[in-house]
């Protein structure tokens, strides 16, 4: 006991693997149990099995799993939560110390300009104390992220003799790395999990009943019949939970891969949970493998980073890709922190290496060493082929950009964007806690999280094509979301609308933004999300808004809670979604002054805020308020047990305060945002805003005001915010108020609407056609060439066989006449002749001795006849 | 002296074809084993009278003390029962005679007409036969027992000088051959045990 | 040793006891008569082996050493010959040959 | 060379054999008996092989070494045949090198000749473990039992022989012995059209053998009197004595199918064909060890140094040796038409595409069991074949033929995923997820890199044979699956199945692990090797990598499907199906544990001692690649 308690003392860095590990071995425990208890079951009448199956939960162990999994998250929740309290004062106490010497250094050296004589020297020399301290307090703050905050083994390793680098391209790691970032979201995700676990023991409490009737599957004899299925629903929950972890917690991309499949088995296995509906397994199917497509791409992107770089390790693969930012002589001007491109000199070869010339539009970009040079400015770059640790090496540009989209069609198969968004509104087939925990923490998350943690990677133009296909995606989703009609499609839609904004912000340079906004969505998406759950449970499994209608007053609860998400996500001021929202606008905006003609990077966001703030106040506004569409449905419509409410009211709370900061009018005040702040890679900044190491009182980043205002992103988005938030709120009531007008006020009739834009309406019904689209183009075509392969073997290659053979037969059967009527006629010719002669013969056996012996002396004197003429004749001759 | 030779040679001999003859006319077995007996020992004569005394003493000692004896006893063993007529018909006597007639007269004709050389052989006749202790070294495997000399009643280009023998091999053969065939005859001659029924 | 009586006779006589036997095998019905036949053939061939070995002087040993060979070889068949017969005769209880004739064709 | 490694060795080869012959004496009608026994002696060979591995991996290896410099070279079966052959590499060592070398024919000095390395040991653990667990699977055959459990026998036997011959010609003698049984395995145990998939096997193999056996009688052809050391020579001395010449030692002609001495002037031959000296032969290799030893001594003199440096250029300058580089063997069109030969082969064994078809037809006629053993072991073989002997022996036309082996992979992979995607038959399915799967290993193996990348390469050859293990345990778990369910419905289309996860949630949950380890899930064993393949294969080229990871699409998609037809659903005609039975479990059991444990600890359980042998095999190759 005491030594775990010395681990965490000393590695805290393992609060957040044991919260990892804890919902892995609720899985597993889970696991075991059901198999045993399968295996026992049959056994039962026996009294070891009667204790296997006891001991395995007995009939009880549905419950038992759930409390298991439950206890096992949100005790994760409470070691994230440690975890993170102990990362950000630790961060917060260094920074501090580090922030307050740079203020003392800065007053130092604007004192210096006007000191002279004595009082300047002893300046000087106590502005070397203090640089020194400077030094120290960064040094040590380095240090005790390497060791209390990092950590990894070797997984695998192969070691060849040739390699100059022994540790490039040698070695798979798993490890861990907590930053800012990593440790908000595992609270963010532990902490929405437990909700979701506790909400899910009351919506899905009729899986305990032994035996659940499916009233969507139809069968011969009236409704499907199955056993309930309780316990291994938390059991995918669990090893879901433990995946994603597992994603945020991993500091290299291999370790993200692993977790990445992992999830999307996940899903695909809790999508699939009710697997007897046709549509579901469908689904499920649908997910996993569109998420595979982007599983290519992901692998294709480490593939290259792997064969130019040699590690997955990102902080490596960060170290090499992007300049450094200073070196002993201080700041590395004018490429600190960037991606440095240029052309290789073949004409210049040394034993070192070529030379590489820095061009901004050069073919290659340049890798840095493992072990930067003490002197930077002073090493011209030669680029060696195999290059050891202390030596540059290069790959062309258009890899490193390849691998960068690699990588986001990794993320773009998870976060359901564009083109491959199809996913997502068919998983809605899974349980609704589901749909809660892969749309709103997880799953989804996790491609936007990796683009934010993969950022260095990407380079200028990867960087936009990430930020159109935000773009697309938002706009795309948002209109299809305005005419759904099903209350958690709608969500869906909703979802990978969001995450569009998120991937806009990513691409545009709002790190901040992007992710900032992923942690609130996670809040409000998954109150929408069991809100709806809570809709749908009170309704009696009723998922279409056509049905609802007037519920207010039956599930007040669940309404008002619902509207804080509506309100939130729509961006009404003071709610969580209105902060990181507009902090996205705000970060297109700047993005537009600078680079005016990708203007629609700001006009598709601002007018999707409109959009959804529309269609969110329509789902709300049809589902509870008005009169009853349905009253059978009404009727029966009830408020949920406090499992299913609790969470909704904690998520309420959550999405209102969640981003709240002093002054809480102030977009810009978010605590929470200041603490994802802390995490923003350098990189970010020498992107989209230059990296000056004077000194700046804004958040203690390490930069002020560009040099070249005309070309800030940053500044323009800081000085901005304000006017793209205004901008966006007008659109949003026009938006609120509309929808109110048609479905709460009913001034205008949606039928109608419907009916003046027919074409318009079916195309949105029909997913802007994508579902046909990649039927046509991808699905049936590889069933085609299946089919072709599987003929192409019957037909061709074992028809070639087959005629071989039957070519031999033929031969084989010429032979084989030759043999019988020539050969064998001969040699039956003789047998016969033989035969003949000996049953003719068969009379001179007459069994008797002694005629035996005449016939030899005859014989005999035949022979002695012959022998006598012969000899003569031989004699003679 | 080769009178006498040639005399005591027409006696044996007669007495031998005679003995012979007897054997194959008489009807009673234990009558044609004493003819036999005689027959042997005529033959045996001959050896003597040819100078061959080692094989002639073997001719007595195995033929008439151990093969003859044998003969008797089986004789005796299996002639206890009623005596059956064991008779053939006159046919059959005339065909044999007839036949053996055929083959007598064939050998004798070949012998006389091929006429062997008999002038180049009695060239050698002086030559007196080895004695008994050449004839062991020869089966005790020495090759220089036998002498050296040209095949006759070969084609002339046939011939080529043979060369020494020796017949250790042969005689150990012969003699485990022995062995295993008066093992095998005391086996298949043991009294059979009836196997109860 | 010399007398004027030549190979031939020798040859003569030879061939006469071999047909001896061969009518003697061919005219009894009693095994043993049939041995005995096979035991006067065999003894013209030990003269005729003999008689080679007198008159040609290559032959001097090897005559010799054959006709020891037929002698025992002869022995060791009428030894074998006779269990037969003893068989024979336990199973048929009697020596005629003509009852065996399981061969017939 | 050490008794006690013999007898593990043999021990592990023979006692099936032995057992199968005790068969013979078990009276008909106890059928039961039979059974017993035979798993008595697959049991038995699993604890010797295990046995064996421990010695192994405590004798050559060392515990917690495994990246030791020293644990690493003995693990190279060319340095410890070195030692073997009195290379004065370093004291000859004569007990725990796990080389076992003993005449056998000396006029053909055809060798009695067992070895073991990183290379063959897992594949020998792997096959005696499906070798017990496809017994287990045997029980419910009563056709014939004593016949059956004998022919088993005797394919374990050739199997594992084949592993672990180091002797050409021994190899080749076991690679036709474990034929012949399965032939009549397939032939008299199978399904309907159990004739012609038989035959067709038995024609397409001993097509691949006779290929073998040319290649085989061609390199025992070669003087190979340069590349032996003392020992072999003396050998020869005493062997050319017993048959009257006498010959001096130094002009004693040698013709060996000794596999390590093929290696040997294999690579002779590429760096000959390479322009660049050769150090292969035995008189350098002793030279360079011997310079390379005074270098490091403090205490020998320039002179010394010079003198052995003379030694070690003289060695190289041998004019003798010149002459009979120009042996046929030494010449391109040798290379090229022999490693073709060999590659014809082994890959028809792998089943390489177009020589795959005899694959669907005896998987789906085989027995249960046999299937386990052709999936899990005999298609190893193929690729074992590459590894060992194709590539090491010709590796000069295996570095000019490497792109077509490689091409040849991703047809296996994209086309056997293709094909499996339109298969209505369960069997065949599972059958043609082999092809695809096996392609991974031929591209992993032919993804030849120059020295400075050898680590790709190197990530290529191990996952290959990591590849090979994986898919060893998942293919024959597959297998044994689809006869689980054979049993209880009697026919195996996919389309009539459906909704079994609900009647047998065991068997449900036991397929999906053991089915999306086959898929390639990260956790899993089927990922490791392939994963590791398409590292290493962007190195080597681009489109090769991006077909192969677009592959894993198909692959999902085809094995999601096949779950859902089987499993998902509802069904009321299958409601009444018993879960899996206890026997059925413990078949499977080690085969979860496995994909599982592989997956999660590959480098601890595995890779740690295999990859020594494979990373040195490459890096022999790839160090006289230019």
């Amino acid at each position: 006991m005491m030594n775990l308690l010395l681990l965490f003392g000393e590695h805290p860095g393992w609060f957040f693997v044991v919260a990892t590990l804890l919902p892995l071995l609720s899985f597993v425990l889970i696991l075991l149990a059901s198999a045993l208890w399968c295996a026992g079951r049959a056994y039962r009448n026996t009294p070891g099995g009667a204790a296997l199956f006891n001991l395995c939960g007995g009939e009880e162990r549905g419950r038992t799993a759930a409390f298991v999994a439950t206890g096992a998250i949100a005790l994760a929740f409470v070691f994230s939560l440690v975890g993170c309290i102990r990362f950000s004062v630790q961060q917060h106490s260094f920074e501090t110390a580090i922030k307050q010497h740079e203020k003392a250094l800065h007053e130092f050296a604007q004192k210096l300009k006007e000191a002279k004589g004595e009082a300047k020297e002893e300046l000087e020399a106590k502005a070397k104390s203090e640089k020194e301290k400077l030094e120290d307090q960064e040094k040590r703050w380095a240090d005790a992220r390497k060791t209390y905050w990092q950590g990894h083994f070797d997984w695998l390793r192969i070691s060849p003799k040739g390699i100059a680098d022994a540790d490039s391209g040698t070695v798979l790691q798993l490890g861990f790395k907590i930053d800012s970032l990593s440790a908000i979201m595992f609270v963010m995700v532990t902490f929405i999990a437990t909700l979701i676990h506790v909400f899910s023991i009351g919506y899905m409490s009729d899986e305990l009943q032994p035996e659940v009737e499916d009233h969507q599957v139809h069968t011969a004899h009236g409704h499907l019949h199955r056993r309930g299925r309780f316990g291994r629903f938390f059991m995918y929950l669990s090893l879901f939970c433990f995946s994603m972890l597992n994603l945020v917690l991993a500091d290299n991309l291999f370790q993200v891969f692993l977790s990445w499949e992992l999830v999307g088995v996940c899903s695909y296995l809790l999508i699939g949970f009710y697997n007897e509906r046709q549509s579901a397994s469908n689904a499920a199917n649908k997910a996993f493998i569109t998420n595979r497509i982007g599983d290519a791409g992901f692998i294709l992107g480490m593939l290259i980073l792997w064969t130019h770089v040699g590690t997955f390790n990102m902080e490596e693969l960060f170290q090499r890709v992007r300049a450094p930012l200073n070196d002993t002589h201080g700041a590395v001007e004018g490429v600190a922190g960037r991606i440095v491109r240029g052309n290789l000199d073949p004409n210049n070869t040394t034993k070192a290496g070529q030379r590489f010339t820095i061009a901004n539009d050069g073919s290659d970009v340049l890798l840095f060493p493992h072990r930067p040079p003490e002197h930077y400015h002073a090493i011209v770059p030669r680029v060696a082929e195999n290059p050891k640790p202390d030596q540059h090496g290069s790959m062309p540009y258009w890899m490193l950009v390849a691998a960068g989209l690699g990588i986001f069609l990794g993320c773009v198969g998870k976060s359901a964007q564009f083109p491959l968004q199809v996913w997502l509104p068919d998983a809605m087939e899974g349980p609704t806690p589901v749909s809660a925990l892969i749309h709103a923490a997880t799953m989804v998350a996790a491609g936007v999280y990796l683009v934010g943690r993969c950022y260095p990677l990407f380079t200028y133009d990867a960087l936009l094509v990430i930020a159109y296909t935000g773009g697309i995606t938002l706009f795309v989703a948002a209109t299809i979301a305005v005419v759904m009609t099903d209350i958690k499609k709608v969500l869906a839609y909703s979802t990978v609308s969001q995450l569009g904004y998120m991937m806009l912000a990513l691409g545009v340079g709002g790190w901040v933004a992007g992710l900032f906004h992923l942690v609130t969505h996670a809040f409000f998406k998954a109150l929408l999300f069991l809100g709806s759950g809570s809709v749908i449970h009170g309704c009696h499994h009723e998922q279409e808004m056509t049905k609802m209608g007037g519920l207010f007053p039956k599930m007040k609860i669940t309404a008002l809670t619902m509207l804080a998400g509506v309100l939130a996500i729509s961006g009404i001021p003071l709610f969580t979604g209105w902060y990181s929202k507009d902090a996205i606008l705000a970060q297109a905006f700047g993005f537009i002054y600078v680079h005016p003609q990708h203007l629609l990077l700001f006009l598709l966001p601002l007018a999707t805020a409109g959009i959804t703030a529309f269609y969110m106040s329509r789902m709300w506004l049809m589902t509870f308020t008005g009169k009853p569409r349905d009253e059978h449905v009404h009727e029966h419509a009830h408020e949920s047990p406090w499992p299913m409410t609790v969470p909704l009211i904690v998520l309420g709370i959550c999405s209102v305060g969640i981003a709240w900061g002093w002054p809480l009018w102030d977009a810009e005040a978010s605590f929470l945002e200041a603490n994802v702040h802390h995490a923003q890679y350098p990189a970010v900044l020498a992107d989209f805003g230059h990296i000056d190491y004077s000194l700046s009182e804004h958040h203690g980043e390490y930069w002020v005001a560009a040099k070249d205002e005309a070309q800030n992103e940053r500044v323009f988005a800081y000085r901005n915010h304000h006017l793209a938030g205004n901008i966006a709120f007008v659109l949003v009531a026009i938006g609120i108020v509309f929808a109110g007008a048609i479905y709460w006020k009913r001034v205008l009739d949606p039928a109608e609407a419907k009916e003046q834009f027919p074409r318009l309406h079916a195309f949105l019904m029909d997913k802007w056609r994508f579902d046909r689209l990649y039927s046509a183009v991808f699905v049936r075509p590889c069933l085609i060439v299946g089919h072709w392969f599987a003929a192409f073997d019957l037909r061709a290659i074992d028809g070639v066989i087959h005629a071989v053979a039957r070519s031999a037969m033929w031969v084989s059967k010429w032979d084989g006449l030759f043999d019988h009527h020539i050969i064998d006629g001969v040699v039956n010719l003789v047998g016969n002749t033989i035969y003949g002669v000996g049953a003719r013969l068969r009379s001179v056996q007459t069994g008797f001795l002694r005629s035996y012996v005449l016939f030899l002396v005859l014989a005999a004197a035949g022979i002695f006849l012959a022998l006598a003429y012969f000899v003569r004749m031989a004699m003679a001759g | 002296m080769d009178t006498l030779n040639d005399i005591l040679f027409y006696v044996l001999m007669a007495t031998t074809c005679i003995c012979a003859l007897a054997v194959v006319l008489t009807q009673n077995i234990v009558r044609a084993a004493a003819w036999l007996l005689f027959t042997l020992a005529g033959v045996s004569g001959l050896f003597f009278l040819l100078g061959a005394e080692f094989v002639g003493s073997t001719q007595l000692l195995v033929y008439v003390g151990g093969t003859l004896v044998l003969v008797v006893f089986g004789v005796m063993l299996t002639a206890q029962g009623p005596f059956v007529n064991m008779r053939i018909g006159a046919a059959e006597w005339a065909i044999a005679l007839a036949v053996g007639l055929v083959l007598y007269g064939v050998l004798s004709a070949s012998l006389i007409i091929s006429k062997p050389p008999q002038s180049d052989l009695n060239r050698h006749v002086d030559a007196t036969m080895p004695d008994s202790s050449v004839l062991g070294a020869s089966l005790l495997g020495q090759g220089q027992a036998s002498p050296t000399g040209f095949l006759t009643g070969m084609p002339p280009a046939m011939r080529r000088e043979r060369k020494p023998m020796a017949y250790l091999l042969p005689f150990e053969i012969v003699s485990v051959h022995l062995l295993v065939v008066l093992i095998g005859a005391a086996y298949l001659a043991r009294a059979k045990r009836r196997r109860a029924v | 040793m010399t007398f004027a009586v030549g190979l031939n006779h020798f040859l003569l006589l030879g061939a006469f006891l071999f047909v001896c036997g061969a009518v003697c095998m061919a005219t009894k019905r009693n095994a043993i008569g049939i041995l005995m036949g096979v035991e006067l053939v065999l003894n013209a061939a030990t003269i005729n082996f003999v008689a080679y070995a007198h008159y040609n002087p290559i032959f001097q040993v090897e005559g010799q050493v054959f006709a020891l060979f037929v002698i025992v070889l002869a022995a060791a068949e009428a030894a074998i010959a006779l269990a037969i017969v003893l068989n024979f005769y336990n199973n048929h209880t009697t020596v005629d040959v003509d009852t065996a004739e399981e061969l017939k064709g | 060379m050490s008794e006690n490694d013999m007898l593990w060795m043999s021990a592990v080869v023979f006692i099936p054999a032995v057992f199968a012959l005790l068969l013979i004496f078990v009276p008909r009608g106890k059928e039961d008996i039979m059974r017993w026994l035979s798993l008595a002696g697959t049991g038995l060979t699993l604890g010797v092989s295990i046995g064996a591995f421990i010695l192994f991996y405590s004798n050559v290896i060392d515990f917690n070494r495994g990246n030791d410099p020293e644990a690493r070279q003995r693990m190279s079966l060319e340095f410890r045949q070195l030692e073997y052959d009195g290379g004065g590499v370093s004291a000859p060592t004569n007990s725990g090198d796990w080389i076992s070398n003993y005449p056998w024919i000396d006029r053909f000095n055809i060798k009695y000749y067992l070895g073991a390395d990183g290379i063959s040991m897992p594949l020998v653990l792997l096959t005696t473990l499906l070798s017990f667990l496809a017994m287990i699977a045997s029980w419910k055959i009563d056709k014939f039992v004593r016949g059956y459990c004998m022919l088993f026998l005797l394919l374990e036997t050739g199997m594992l022989g084949t592993f672990l011959a180091l002797d050409f010609f021994l190899f080749y003698i076991f690679w036709e012995l474990m034929l012949l049984p399965m032939y009549f395995l397939i032939g008299v145990w199978g399904g309907p059209r159990r004739e012609y998939a038989a035959i067709k096997f038995f024609l397409y193999t001993l097509l691949g053998s006779v290929f073998i056996l040319i290649a085989l009688l061609a390199f025992y052809f070669t003087d190979v009197r340069d590349f032996a050391g003392p020992r072999t020579k003396a050998e020869a001395v005493a062997a050319a004595k017993s048959e009257g010449r006498t010959v001096a030692e130094n002009q004693v002609e040698i013709h060996s199918f000794d596999l390590v001495v093929l290696q040997r002037i294999g690579k002779a031959a590429l760096q000959k064909l390479n322009d660049q000296p050769v150090t292969t032969s035995f008189a350098a290799i002793q030279a360079k060890e011997n310079l390379d030893k005074l270098k490091r001594d403090k205490k020998a003199t320039a002179e010394d140094v010079h003198n052995a440096e003379a030694k070690y250029q003289a060695a190289l300058d041998d004019s003798g040796l010149k002459k009979r580089l120009e042996q046929a063997f030494f010449q391109p069109w040798f290379q090229y038409t022999m490693f073709l030969f060999l590659l014809v082969g082994f890959a028809i064994k792998v089943p390489v595409f177009p020589f795959h078809t005899w694959l669907p037809d005896a998987h789906v006629e085989a027995p249960t069991p046999i299937s386990m053993i052709l999936a899990g072991v005999l298609l190893k073989m193929g690729g074992y074949g590459i590894i060992r002997i194709a590539y090491p022996i010709c590796p000069w036309a295996g570095q000019q033929l490497a792109y077509i082996v490689a091409l040849f992979g991703v047809i296996n992979i994209v086309y056997g995923a293709f094909a499996a995607m339109a298969q209505s038959d369960f069997k065949k399915l599972v059958a043609y997820s082999s092809v695809s799967h096996m392609g991974y290993v031929l591209l992993g193996i032919a993804v030849w890199s120059s020295p400075e990348h050898a680590q790709y390469w190197s990530w290529g050859m191990n996952g290959a044979m990591f590849q090979m293990i994986a898919h060893g345990i998942t293919s024959a778990g597959m297998f044994f699956l689809v006869g689980v369910i054979y049993d209880r419905a009697h026919h195996r289309r996919l389309d009539n199945f459906r909704g079994l996860y609900e009647p047998m949630p065991l068997y449900g949950g036991i397929s999906a692990i053991i089915f999306f380890a086959a898929m390639g899930l990260p956790g899993m064993c089927g990922f490791v090797g392939e994963f590791m393949v398409v590292l290493s294969t962007w190195n080597y080229n681009r489109l090769f990598a991006v077909l192969a990871a677009l592959t894993v699409v198909i692959t999902a998609a085809y094995i999601l499907w096949t779950i859902q037809r089987v499993f998902m659903g509802e069904n009321p005609q299958y409601k009444n199906y018993s879960d899996v039975s206890v026997r059925e479990i413990v078949c499977i059991l080690p085969l979860l544990i496995l994909s599982v444990a592989l997956g999660v600890l590959p480098g601890y359980l595995l890779l740690n001692w295999m990859e020594p042998s494979v990373t040195g095999l490459v890096d022999t190759l790839a160090r006289f690649t230019p």
